[in-house]
């Protein structure tokens, strides 16, 4: 299979993304749909080829700088799915509140994806950096799109400055690693790290400066301080475009850096990304307690749930990978839908992300209200939803790994978010309502939302099918 | 289970749109058909084996082999038709409380019964726990939805308590599924553990349990969530989701970690005993009706869990687990009575919140004058709930009572003041809410109860006296499984180790 | 014959629910004729039983009638044991329940819970028998609690009456400390004899002498029988008043009086006699039980007796006689004259059952006025209730002949001969008791029935005597008061009456020291005229007549001279204003501290809100450092670069 | 003769300028992008250096890379922060502090 070949997907999807660029250029003004079907289009011909192609075992291209295997090709399945999604909420904002983002959202975000892609495809420090700061360029446009917003400029600029920052954090890693082991290639990397015991502590030295990057992008403490501002910031599609699919690409990335190239390190990482972790789910739900805007909620909640994620990396086994995975796709499914239910809520007038604007949803509107409720108890981890299998997963391995400790803390950090998701639902059931704006949504967006509910519902009725993909996917790295 | 379950999520789709009436029509229809399932059961039910029945099992999660595996046994059937039984009478009495949104409430219940249930016949712990935390919403939405003024308060402590502990329960299990290897109840049994890990193990068990008992010092958020729940959530709360404490107790501390449960079974008793004493004067000093019946909930589940836990400390006075049998035996059926009588307590609140909306005992006094029916059941019930002979309230405690002096003579003294406390506070706000002069001209206005109310309280009159004076049926259901239970316990896990 | 007891228990259980579930559909007149037949049958059937078993020596009975359940390995079940104590309380209560039931259509005539009484005391006399007729402490204490709730019930029969509520929780929880104990004797009969069946306890109580239990690791070990036994007597205190919980009787008058001449005198308070009686075979093993038993019931006999010389209100000087005449029970049971306990609560059940009717036609008479000081002169308008009174009391102080005058004699003569430790101060207590009881008695006929009329004009006028329904009792049960004591003396007291049913060590055994100086009832008649007793009692009603109808003054100012005597006696040696400050108080106390410093400030405010508290302001501290400044955020990520070269790769740069 | 060492001191040295640069300039935000291209710079004499002394192409290669990136990188910036002054009329690092907390 040449190299081309290979990477099909990637190749076609930078193609369709100029086609799309194209078409919003010259036809965008006049018929926006049209950006908009060309996007989704895009997309679903990128997934097509994708799951079209499954190996058997890791494949690699490019003089072994891009690897296809069967992790990468979940991870760009979830990926692709959860862009496609988020297209058509972000259709849906757009429809309601007109003049906020043009339709540059669409080709800037199949860029991100691209990057995305290309993220979870690497197997190079080059091709880590390249795909990395693909995603992170687009995803500096994307959130400066709403031009006339003051809130969303200065988030991009935060988001930039500190996503440099972060980016030339990873690369002084990279040279470093470069330096010790004098390849770039990441297979070639796990055989070097476990033939230079004498260099170890260089190779940690880099080690910590990959860890910062990862977390940048993973958003934990304490290199999560872009998180709340930018999600905040950022217009809603973009929070959620954000919020959602670069997420996996992050674990993505995390799995081929410390996974496949750095696995000689693991019990160094290990140890960075248990106080990452445990940092992060106590800093994220804490703040998160108090804070008003939905947004900025999610955004804190957010980094207490890459924290727990963390959790399953932490065992350094093929189940905890799994498990990890599992965590994270969900995740990013709730979190999709999360703000969903806030596109539900903004009207031409308002962005409709401030706690407040839920009071008395639920005789507004039981039906949405009632799949808000499963979100949120799905992030509270309380089953029969699907976050409590996640929670449940990654739980399981750390204890698996004997650390039992760990487990409690982890549990106890979740009580103190089960809290404001509590929050939530009192806001919407017991406080009577405030805003005078009726809920409103097409029928579209109904269903998208109820689909994107309901779905986090069954993974909690029947989780045992995507545990048995991400397992799949794993596999390669058990012992 | 799932026909709760299933109606309840019909009554709330179709609840939106067709009358008030005809859901809850639906409701206590379906409420009652599954009533009749659960009678069947109890009718087939082959009380001689200490064997699971009526098992189903199929797999779940094949990925982490977590299967769907339920089952009952005489400790579970009891439970099973307790909550049954309960759920009918609760959407009988909202039938004319619950005008907002009847159909959730009335779904929400039936949901609730069917979860609750599940968790009284699941045999993996997964499936337990699921069913155990799911649980939670429905209540908390009843409760925060038609729940009294300070319902947010009230809700979120109560979730968060309880949740506090099944996350506990939640990484104790876990473990458990890294030493037994599957999350199967019956291979758990058979984990070896040493003595240390049992007691973590316990410890975190008991977090789950002891809140959801509750047990002192974790009760406080039930006085809470009773003030504020509605009759029917107040009802359910206190006749069955706290049997769950005790149910997971059975099922889980005990056989699981039968050497941690006796090397701190002191502790156990002593916060049992504390519950049963402390609460007991805690309770003399309520205002509030259901504040004081929530506290007496306390007091008597107090009764529960020294049962369970004392089995230790008979078998070694007396070195005969058949001694211990009553003292446990004791503690179910104080379960089940207390099922009954709290409940019935709780509706007999509610006839007059609903009449009066006022849960302060100073507002009424002098009700037996306007309402005399209604005075007769309440009294009836206060007895019980005061421990008279001849009704539940009485068995259990009695039992307990009896084979704690087994266990120390001063357990038995402890306990048995709950005959002079039970009886103060139960009667004394019996004396100030329907003795007296009518001094509120409101209460001189109540209309005594109607014919739906009347047949819901009689229904648990009956439900009271029977069991009270014939306890027989209910305890030959579980001897086999108590004793089953007392084998699991009396089987040293650390002891498997040695050989 | 099992069917036949089940019959005698039913039938007035059926009664009380024809009454109670149906009283509006059957009327007035129905619930008083249903109830009245029913408890009249049981009666007829009592007596029938009562031949059987005294006359005709059948065989006692002892016949399970259902299991209640089993558990641990121990059958309890419900069950009957007659025999000739049992057969004895039988007719005692369904008669004097048959006559008060009687009584109360006149009564309680114009009342409006006229249905609820009747199911009541119907309701009430099923308890009595359940309880009399058991053959297990299981069966036996749900009779003791079921005769204690309906009797909370009937004291608070009038509920709208401050006092009487007060009094009926007051009366239930006394009880439920007697009960408290009781619970303990009998889990401590189910560890050390593994059963609840009397038979099988009794069978096995001999072989447990020697067995004792610690009850504090360090403190001395207590004989397993004198634990139990004081345990179990402690729910006799309960139910018989006895010092200190007979708080609960005097208060109980607050019902209305047939209630307090069925249960408050006759029936209910003999309970705990009765079982201490029953328990013969434990208690005989225990010495120092036999002996706490006495002393506690010598203070009662005295020192309440004393107590009914200050009263004024008709009822209350009864029920303090109640309360000395049972005083007088226990002492006797004390002394191991167990027979002569059960004769006294025989005798003492009629003429205290007719002192209480009588004092309710006076009552009724008075229009519901119960101060003696209002009264007088009364004879020539009530004829029957003064001669009725006067056969009771003159059975009560032990006037020769009387059925008093019998069991009385026979206790303190019993007393006198005894060994158990105590005993003489128990004499010299009940001997002057005996003093004071006649004084008492006719301090009461003399003020109520003689003298000078004093109570208003409206209500002389009104004065007659009762209806039929009312004296045709009050006749009834004057015959037994005056004749039950002949007809029993002997084989009661003395004869072999009670067969096994009671138990006596033959070196307790004082009665049948006693049976050989017995001669019959008229020799023990002059006997006694020439004794101690009979001089006490005469000098108490001369006394009385001197003070109360020569000198009328003369009490006011012996009052006046003994101040703090009277003082004391009219508190009732403080007991209830203790109780009130103490127990009720304190629990009430102890009780709202508790929740306000354990619950709400303790749980709630420190560990609960508390802890929530603590994560919102650390929450709000958290705020703070993301402070919105990219130099911050930039300085933290650095920070945490730094941190994590510190913790990991330190030894790099030293 | 230069050593391997030299080269990654001065890198380090650049490296924690720029770092510093960031946090502790609080005025400008044109500074910012200037440090964020010297920490680039410094990274890529790392790499340069390694690249050297390791015989080894690759590491030139990335350099190349990170150049083109970073011109794109200053391009985006360069907008972020005309899209900024536009709506704020100021690019003070201060002044860009409406969320927090």
């Amino acid at each position: 299979m040449n190299d081309i070949a290979l990477i099909l997907p990637e190749v076609s999807l930078l193609a369709l993304a100029c086609v799309v660029l194209l078409v919003d250029a010259f036809a965008g003004k006049r018929s926006p749909e049209l950006t908009f079907w060309a996007a989704v289009l895009s997309c679903v011909i990128v997934l097509a080829e994708v799951a079209r192609f499954v190996p058997e075992a890791a494949m690699f291209g490019f003089s072994g700088t891009l690897r296809i295997d069967v992790l990468g090709v979940v991870l760009k399945t979830f990926v692709l799915v959860l862009v496609l999604l988020s297209f058509f909420y972000a259709r849906e904002y757009f429809s309601k509140r007109p003049g906020e983002i043009r339709g540059e959202y669409y080709p800037l975000a199949l860029f991100a994806t691209l990057g995305m892609m290309i993220l979870i495809s690497a197997s190079s420090l080059l091709t880590v950096y390249l795909g990395l700061e693909l995603l992170s360029l687009s995803l500096y446009s994307l959130v400066a799109l709403q031009r006339n917003s003051v809130v969303a400029s200065e988030a991009a600029m935060k988001y930039f400055v500190l996503g440099a920052l972060a980016s030339g954090l990873l690369l002084y890693g990279m040279s470093i690693l470069y330096g010790v082991a004098g390849t770039l290639d990441l297979s070639e990397l796990l055989v070097k790290v476990a033939n230079l015991e004498s260099q170890r502590l260089l190779l940690t030295f880099g080690l910590v400066f990959l860890v910062v990057g990862i977390g940048f992008k993973l958003g934990v403490v304490p290199f999560h301080m872009w998180v709340p501002d930018v999600y905040q910031g950022a217009a809603t599609p973009v929070t959620q475009f954000i919020g959602t699919a670069p997420k996996l690409a992050a674990f993505g990335m995390t799995m081929r850096l410390l996974v496949d190239g750095l696995e000689g390190l693991a019990e160094q990482w290990q140890q960075m990304l248990i106080i990452l972790s445990v940092l992060s789910m106590g800093l994220g739900n804490l703040l998160a307690i108090s804070q008003r805007n939905f947004k900025r909620m999610l955004a804190y909640s957010t980094i207490a749930h890459m924290g727990f994620m963390l959790l399953g990396l932490i065992s350094a086994s093929a189940n905890g990978y799994a498990a990890s995975m599992f965590y994270i796709t969900l995740y990013a499914l709730m979190s999709m839908g999360a703000f969903g239910s806030i596109i539900l809520l903004c009207s031409a007038q308002s962005e409709g992300d401030q706690l407040s604007d839920l009071a008395g949803l639920g005789k507004r509107s039981p039906w949405f209200a009632f799949i808000l409720l499963i979100l949120m108890f799905s992030m509270a981890g309380v089953p029969p939803f699907g976050g409590f299998w996640a929670k449940w997963s990654v739980l399981k391995e750390v204890v698996a790994a004997d650390y039992v400790w760990l487990a409690g803390v982890a549990v106890l950090f979740s009580l103190i978010g089960a809290y404001y998701y509590l929050r939530v639902i009192k806001i919407m059931y017991f406080d009577e309502p405030e805003s005078p704006y009726p809920v409103t949504g097409s029928a579209d967006l109904r269903f998208l939302l109820s689909v994107n509910g309901l779905l986090v519902l069954l993974l909690g009725l029947m989780p045992g099918g995507l545990m048995a993909i991400c397992q799949a996917a794993a596999i390669p790295y058990s012992p | 289970m799932w026909l709760p379950i299933m109606g309840g999520l019909w009554v709330i789709f179709a609840g939106s749109r067709v009358r008030d009436r005809a859901v809850k029509q639906d409701a206590f229809f379906i409420s009652l058909l599954t009533f009749a399932v659960s009678l069947l059961l109890y009718r087939y039910f082959d009380p001689t084996t200490a064997e699971m029945q009526f098992v189903e099992r199929s797999e779940w999660i094949a990925a982490y082999k977590i299967y769907y595996h339920l089952g009952i046994d005489g400790i579970a059937l009891p439970l099973i038709l307790l909550t049954t039984f309960t759920t009918v009478l609760v959407i009988l009495a909202g039938w004319r409380s619950v005008e907002d949104r009847s159909h959730l409430y009335m779904g929400a219940f039936l949901i609730l019964e069917g979860l609750m249930n599940a968790v009284f016949s699941a045999l993996d712990a997964m499936l337990f726990y699921v069913f155990w935390e799911a649980m939670l919403i429905p209540m908390f939405l009843i409760i925060g939805i038609w729940g009294g003024p300070r319902r947010v308060y009230a809700t979120i402590k109560f979730f968060l308590y309880t949740f506090l502990g099944s996350v506990c329960m939640l990484v104790a299990l876990l473990y458990l599924y890294t030493q037994a290897g599957s999350f199967a109840l019956r291979d758990m049994y058979e984990a070896v553990l040493t003595l240390n890990e049992q007691r973590w193990i316990f410890v975190a068990f008991l977090l789950a349990f002891a809140v959801k008992v509750p047990m002192w010092p974790v009760h406080t958020w039930l006085p809470d969530a009773h003030v504020e729940a509605p009759t029917g959530g107040s009802v359910v709360l206190a006749a069955v989701m706290l049997k769950m404490g005790g149910y997971g107790f059975l099922r889980f501390s005990l056989p699981i970690t039968p050497d941690a449960a006796a090397s701190l079974g002191w502790l156990m008793i002593a916060l049992s005993l504390i519950a049963v004493v402390y609460i007991g004067f805690v309770a003399l000093a309520q205002q509030d009706m259901k504040k004081l019946i929530a506290y007496s909930s306390i007091s008597h589940m107090g009764f529960v869990t020294l049962g369970f836990f004392m089995v230790f400390q008979i078998y070694g006075a007396t070195g005969n687990w058949h001694d211990a049998a009553m003292g446990m035996e004791g503690a179910i059926v104080q379960m089940i009575s207390h099922g009954f009588i709290s409940g019935a307590m709780f509706l007999c609140v509610g006839v007059l919140y609903d009449r009066m909306h006022s849960r302060m005992i100073q507002d009424y006094g002098g009700v037996a004058n306007t309402m005399p029916k209604f005075a007769a059941f309440f009294l009836l019930f206060s007895m019980a709930n005061a421990g008279l002979p001849a009704t539940s309230g009485f068995v259990g405690e009695f039992m307990v009572i009896l084979s704690s002096f087994k266990a120390n003579v001063w357990y038995a003294f402890l306990a048995a003041t709950t005959l002079i406390l039970g009886a103060a506070y139960t009667l004394w706000m019996y004396k100030r809410v329907a003795f007296g002069e009518i001094r509120n001209p409101h209460v001189a206005e109540l209309t005594d109860i109607n014919g739906r109310e009347t047949l819901i309280l009689a229904t648990l009159a009956v439900a009271v006296l029977a069991l009270g004076i014939w306890p027989a049926p209910l305890l030959d259901t579980m001897h086999v499984s108590v004793d089953h239970l007392l084998q699991q316990v009396a089987q040293s896990k650390t002891s498997i180790e040695a050989y | 014959m099992k069917e036949l007891c089940l019959a005698i228990v039913l039938a007035p259980l059926a009664g009380a629910i024809a009454a109670g579930l149906f009283g509006r559909l059957i009327g007035r007149a129905g619930a008083h004729w249903i109830t009245i037949l029913c408890v009249g049958f049981s009666c007829a059937l009592s007596c029938m039983v009562f031949r059987d078993i005294v006359f005709n020596g059948a065989p006692p009975l002892n016949v399970a009638l259902y299991t209640w359940m089993q558990s641990g390995g121990v059958n309890f079940q419900i069950g009957f044991l007659i025999d000739q104590l049992t057969v004895t309380m039988m007719v005692v209560v369904s008669f004097v329940s048959w006559m008060v039931h009687i009584y109360t259509v006149g009564y309680m005539h114009d009342d409006p819970g006229y249905q609820r009484f009747f199911a009541y005391i119907s309701l009430f006399t099923f308890s009595m028998l359940m309880l009399v007729m058991s053959n297990n402490f299981l069966q036996l204490f749900f009779g003791w609690e079921a005769v204690g709730l309906v009797s909370y019930l009937l004291i608070g029969f009038w509920y709208t009456r401050d006092t009487a509520i007060y009094a009926n929780l007051k009366a239930f929880l006394v009880n439920r400390v007697g009960d408290f104990g009781f619970l303990l004797g009998i889990a401590a009969v189910l560890t050390y004899f593994g059963s609840l069946d009397y038979a099988e306890v009794f069978a096995k109580a001999p072989t447990l002498v020697d067995t004792t239990l610690r009850i504090w690791p360090s403190s001395t070990s207590w004989s397993v029988l004198t634990f139990t036994c004081l345990c179990l007597f402690v729910g006799a205190m309960g139910k018989s008043a006895q010092v200190p919980l007979h708080v609960w009787l005097p208060d109980s008058m607050e019902g209305p009086t047939p209630i307090s001449a069925l249960i408050h005198a006759a029936t209910m308070v003999t309970a705990g006699i009765f079982m201490v009686a029953r328990m013969s075979p434990l208690f005989e093993l225990s010495t120092t039980a036999l002996s706490v038993v006495l002393l506690i019931g010598a203070t009662t006999a005295f020192f309440m007796g004393l107590l009914g010389l200050v009263q004024n209100d008709i009822k209350r000087v009864v029920a303090y006689s109640t309360l000395s005449q049972l005083g007088y029970m226990t002492v006797a049971l004390g002394a191991s004259a167990y027979a002569a306990a059960i004769f006294h609560l025989f005798t003492h059940a009629f003429f205290k059952a007719l002192l209480f009717l009588a004092a309710g036609s006076v009552i009724m008479g008075m229009h519901h006025e119960q101060d003696m000081r209002k009264m007088g002169g009364l004879w020539r308008r009530m004829p029957i209730t003064w001669l009725t009174s006067m056969v009771g009391s003159l059975a009560l102080i032990g006037f020769p002949g009387t059925s008093g005058f019998f069991s009385k004699d026979g206790i303190l003569e019993a007393v006198k001969l005894s060994h158990t430790p105590g005993a003489e101060i128990a004499y010299w207590a009940c001997l002057s008791g005996v003093f004071i009881t006649a004084l008492y008695s006719f301090r009461l006929v003399f003020m109520v029935f003689h003298g000078k009329p004093r109570m208003d004009h409206h209500t002389a006028e009104h004065l007659h005597e009762s209806p039929a329904v009312v004296w045709i009792p009050l006749v009834v049960l004057a015959v037994p008061s005056l004749v039950a004591g002949l007809a029993g003396v002997g084989p009661m007291l003395f004869g072999d009456y009670f067969g096994k049913s009671i138990f006596v060590l033959p070196a307790h055994n004082v009665l049948h020291q006693m049976a050989e100086e017995f001669h019959g009832a008229v020799p023990f008649i002059t006997e006694g005229m020439t004794q101690p007793p009979f001089l006490l009692a005469m000098s108490g009603v001369v006394v009385a007549w001197f003070l109360y109808l020569v000198q009328p003054t003369l009490p006011g100012k012996i009052a006046a001279a003994f101040r703090p005597i009277h003082a004391i006696l009219l508190d009732k040696y403080g007991f209830d204003r203790f109780n009130d400050w103490f127990f009720a108080g304190g629990a009430r106390g102890t009780g709202s501290k508790l929740w306000r410093w354990g619950d709400v400030a303790l749980i709630d405010g420190l560990l609960v809100n508390g802890s929530g508290r603590l994560v919102g302001w650390f929450s709000g501290v958290m705020r703070g450092v993301q402070s919105g400044y990219l130099y911050h955020y930039a300085f933290a990520m650095i920070i945490g670069l730094l941190a994590l070269l510190g913790v990991f790769v330190h030894h790099l740069f030293t | 003769m230069l050593a391997l060492a030299d080269f990654l001191v001065v890198g380090a040295i650049l490296f924690c300028v720029s770092v510093a640069g960031i946090f502790v300039n609080r005025k400008n935000i044109i500074l910012l992008l200037m440090c964020i291209e010297l920490m680039l710079l410094a990274v890529n004499l790392n790499f340069i250096a390694f690249s050297h002394f390791n015989r080894d192409i690759a590491g030139q290669v990335f350099v190349f890379f990170i150049l083109t990136v970073a011109a794109a990188e200053s391009a985006i910036g360069l907008a972020i922060l005309v899209v900024l002054f536009r709506n704020r009329r100021s690019i003070n690092v201060e002044d860009i502090s409406t969320m927090h907390g």
